[in-house]
């Protein structure tokens, strides 16, 4: 995904991009913290355990859970596992190639899985079936559509969305020593919610497009739990950024993670 | 599968088609799209290109070259499906290009490529036959310049009957399968794969009554690139 | 194996072809329904447990048995496993690479897998040692040495006849509960033949040789049981088809299979 | 993790580092090179380049492609590790290359490509961090134009406490880690990454912190290319 | 495994060649190909080239490029090999290689490609020297200019004894192998390799014998080709 | 690693490296059979259970052992196993490659692979908890810091000092069948030396650098035991050698690899 840029046209851009966030605005109207209109639709893919398809401006996103069985790690005996996996469809973009997944891509597999673990969304204790034998195994898909910037939290709404919806075939020990199969809902503790900003210049931007992107100085994605603590983090970006920049991107994002969290719920609550 | 009144076990006749649905131009960044609706299948289709072949040594002096890549999300299938593509994938791949290839006017376009690529987000019997319609809207919609549309669906054998369209659970527990894709106006088949047990006389039962169910795909198709293109002021 | 054709040559190539075909005569003097010479040797391989040499004309394949113990699928307990494996050897052509199978030889593996499997010619249900834990895995890996047109036909020869010799150390069990080894005949049930045509224009060509496939229509390769019954298709070449030419060729097929199993018969009799 | 008089396992405050060891010009084949010892991490880094591309289609007319490999040895690890690259080590070495991207002054190298390549020989708690630090030696090292150097150090929450520079084992029983590498003299945060929780109050204690590590760690870095390059005539 | 009468278990003598056939021609498409039979080895070597090197930025001003690829049939051994090439494979396409490069005036190839293909159908012991043996053979099919032609042939060393030519059993159970190739012509060794416990004198005695066994072989290649270009009419 | 020689420069050194041989001499001022100074110095990572880093003149290697239980082979269920694997490290040349282990690397994980496994330095026997079933595995992993030639006697110097050195944890069964855990040296037998030659023109020369490797006819590698028997050996290089040149290797690797030997055991006995 290595582009080619010509520096002065990439340059010009740049600089009517600052003249209009010296004004605060975007050259999509929006103001600095505002998202793009969010769509999120849960249950679009009957054959899963859980899915949503979400879509942030033009930027869409589609996630699979399956729950299977699996062998736990030798050393978490007493956990379930959960795999994250994200793919940029070659489709998505005129810029990607068909192959397994690039460093972008793992990068967005690794950031989303490190959210949903790190607010401990998943009970993982509670889906051992038998302690270091036998365990449940979460799987997140998460296939990028259409790009426009900010896969990163659309990637990680379709995720969240897609295992607040999960069901799944549980077996349940009876007293006689036998299986019962019974279906139950994923086990969730939280609704984690991701921020993406980038800064240009002085100013910081809340959702970027991949216009904006591309002239982009650095970028950070925040995690928040429902407490709005902060659960993970990832810069971006290949230049430095100051403390007192950081310091107000966490303020703008915490406040962003809260919005979105409502949605989210809205949306589960009405499937 | 078949009761003695001849209904199927979802409730369709030997000659019905599952319900389809598609709709055109549904990735933006993409120069065409479409996804369908096939029974449970969900799939979509785009289309990049014609556009300069890279790397260059690949390029043909006299006409296109056309990739496709066929793949199914992780999470489209019964069991998940690891991510890299299996001999299956590649298999219909190839066999989707060359429908293609027999459709496009490669010579218009020559020295470059055109990209194709199919994703199913859920998979159910037939998904190559959804998948050729759904990649045919998808040129359309990408003004690529072609002889005709194309238009796939499958027959096959249960309970000793040849029957039309095929769902998931009639393809595995029947005794044949024939994917067909076909151009209605050339009247011309474009993908023709089976396996299963035909007498020679079943064979051309199965293939008319392919070619049948065929033109009424091609019904479904043209409304949504008319209804995409012109909009559809009367039926809203 | 993308080839890079001159336009113009392979244009007066077909031309030629086209003006011969309509005195119903091709450039090797064959009659349009003619194989080429076929040529095969079994028990070529005496490390495998089954094997064949196999010519048809320039096209030469060589395809060798293994039968071993494995896992069955999860829902096909009580079956074996059969694999089918075609690789094109580096020296067939100039215009084969070293590397993995690429989409034509998948293609050629899996079309004769389908004719194999689908005209049930192995009993597969017979080779379960113990169901749902050990089976016999029949791996048939096909070997092309030479290159010259209807690669499906001498690749699909050779397995056959190499199963149909094929022998192996069967677990026996005995009444004791313990197993006795005795070396056993493949279990098969019929001859399988798949036959290949072209469509160059109106004229059907059957056992078409490199040159012949540069400038083809369609391709079409039909497998047929002993009954005469169809039991596996496919369509190639990126020209569409007709009902009338496909119901020609399904007709000539039928009648060429026969021919085909005839002389597979006599070989294995000779055996 | 933290005993009653504030001291955690290994002997350390709250605020200090472990023992640190650079020494640069271990690789004599490279354009520049350093080798790391930070707490039990042992780690080389070195750089060949700017040199010409190649291919040539990935250079940039104005300025150098950096790629960047971080890599763990087999032998590095508790249980082996084999030898292909994992997505952690891809992640690693992606978050690598864009802190050199921001150090560099790529726009001097118009079409080259410089190539860093860090193994990890033995590996503990911030192995990133220390891993930066040795790359930003190897640099300096092999005279490339760069703003600032660039340092790196972790901090962490383990007990409830933020803590500087997280051994292996508080990383993995801690509630928090937080790699942070810095440029001091543009005052500037060039990678940064963190798991755990923290309340907005931490995080920003945790971020004062690693900036006082990461001027402790710059001292270091200092003396160990000043020893390379001038030598220390009144300490030896 | 040698009895008393010095008879090993095949019937040969210590210093007996298993049975040898080879075929020249044997592959049409190729510039020149070769099939032996060396005991129970069953192996196709076969030649494409001098011809243009591609990717061009490979090829070398001055000189060819060889290239080759020892490859076994997934039936060629006891137990089925998986097709991918082990690393056993991978050594062995380099020394065959290298001995192939002593033998061919790559020097007339300026900018050229030799690509040379080894398939094993199936395998016993020795099969790197029945391979170069195949080769050289096929080099020579294809016209290409060399030195000297290149025989292989292995000793070994069972029950305390220097022999020639080790079968698959010998191999396994013996207490070392030593496959070596050799221009008879030059007198010159171009492929050793060995593994087992030999004396110094042992060793010496070893080659010797290797040498000696060589002599044979080239008198059967020789045949083999006069018979391939010049026909025998006496002796049929 | 194929590197592009300019065929004049090549043929100028070469033509001044022979001048040089003829008088006996080298271009860095050794006698032909002198080794570079050797530097060794095992237990530098904790981590592993056994290291050793190695320099001969500026060829650095280092080698890391673990040992770790396994399935041993159905062949040899009586048998713990050996796996040695080297990788180039992309820093130690300017024209290595990230990536997989290319054909050179390979060669040397399979040469210093045989001379550990043919002088039976390793009592594989000594290695099995449960015959069949369960046994202690080997791992020798090498990597080669910095290349200047003679990469093969670096290598195996690391990879020989490392398991020297190496301890493990062992499972000894107990009189009540349990197990005790007790911490032991990897049992060794003897100490194998590897030595490399090369030769240009009628000239051997012992431990070439990387300069006079460029210029090489022949490579010899030769590996002996304790007794100073033969136990592997290596031809490389693209040109033939003629059995007299031969035999005098052997004679004088053989004088070599006693030196070589002392040097390690001292090193060892200090350690």
């Amino acid at each position: 995904m290595s582009i080619k840029k010509s520096p002065i046209i990439e340059n010009l851009r740049k600089m009517q991009m600052i003249e209009l966030l010296s004004k605060e605005r975007r050259l999509d109207g929006r103001s600095l913290t505002d998202f793009r209109p969010i769509n999120i639709k849960v249950g679009v893919i009957q054959k899963s355990n859980g899915s949503a398809e979400v879509s942030v401006g033009n930027t869409k996103a589609v996630a699979g859970v399956k729950i299977e069985t699996g062998t736990p790690f030798p050393d978490t005996p007493d956990q379930g596992l959960l795999v994250v996996n994200a793919e940029f469809l070659p489709f998505s973009s005129a810029l990607i190639e068909p192959g397994p997944p690039d460093e972008d891509a793992i990068e967005v597999s690794r950031v989303v899985d490190r959210g949903i673990r790190e607010s401990q969304m998943i009970d993982l204790k509670s889906l051992v079936i038998e302690p270091g034998k036998l365990v449940y195994c979460v799987f997140v898909d998460i296939s990028i559509l259409n790009m426009d910037g900010n896969i990163f939290d659309a990637a990680f709404l379709a995720a969240v969305s897609a295992l607040l919806t999960t069901t799944f075939d549980k077996k349940i020990a009876k007293e006689d020593g036998s299986f019962e199969v019974q279906k139950c809902r994923l086990p969730t503790r939280c609704i984690p919610i991701s921020i993406t900003s980038i800064t240009i210049g002085d100013a910081i931007l809340v959702d970027p497009t991949e216009e904006e992107e591309s002239v982009q100085d650095s970028r950070l994605t925040l995690t928040f739990n429902d407490q709005g603590f902060l659960c993970a983090g990832q810069k971006g970006g290949s230049t430095g950024i100051s403390k007192e920049q950081l310091f107000k991107i966490v303020e703008i994002s915490k406040a962003k993670a809260e919005e979105l969290r409502s949605l989210v719920k809205k949306v589960i609550e009405n499937a | 599968m078949i009761d003695e009144n001849g209904i199927r076990l979802d409730g369709r006749r030997w000659d019905e088609l599952r319900p389809i649905r598609i709709e055109v131009g549904v990735i933006k960044n993409a120069d065409g799209s479409a996804y369908i609706e096939f029974g449970k299948n969900k799939i979509i289709a785009a289309v990049y290109g014609p556009r300069e072949a890279h790397p260059k040594h690949i390029a043909l002096p006299d006409r296109a070259i056309v990739r496709c890549r066929y793949h199914m999300a992780p999470f489209s299938t019964e069991e998940r499906k690891p991510p890299q593509p299996t001999r299956r994938e590649i298999e219909i791949s190839l066999v989707l290009r060359r429908a293609m290839e027999s459709a496009i006017f490669l010579e218009e376009y020559p020295r470059s490529i055109i990209d194709v690529y199919v994703e199913v987000l859920q998979s159910d019997g037939g998904s190559r036959c959804a998948s050729i319609t759904a990649v045919s809207a998808a040129l359309a919609d990408s003004g690529i310049s072609m002889r005709d549309l194309i238009v796939g669906c499958a027959v096959g054998k249960i309970d000793g009957q040849i029957v039309l369209d095929l769902s998931d659970y009639e393809d595995k527990e029947g005794e044949g399968d024939m994917p067909v894709a076909y151009m209605p106006n050339l009247d011309k088949i474009v993908l023709l794969q089976f396996d299963g047990i035909f007498t020679e006389e079943e064979f051309k039962k199965a293939i008319d009554l392919a070619i049948l169910g065929n033109k009424r795909v091609y019904e479904i198709l043209k409304k949504a690139l008319i209804e995409k293109y012109f909009g559809t002021v009367e039926e809203k």
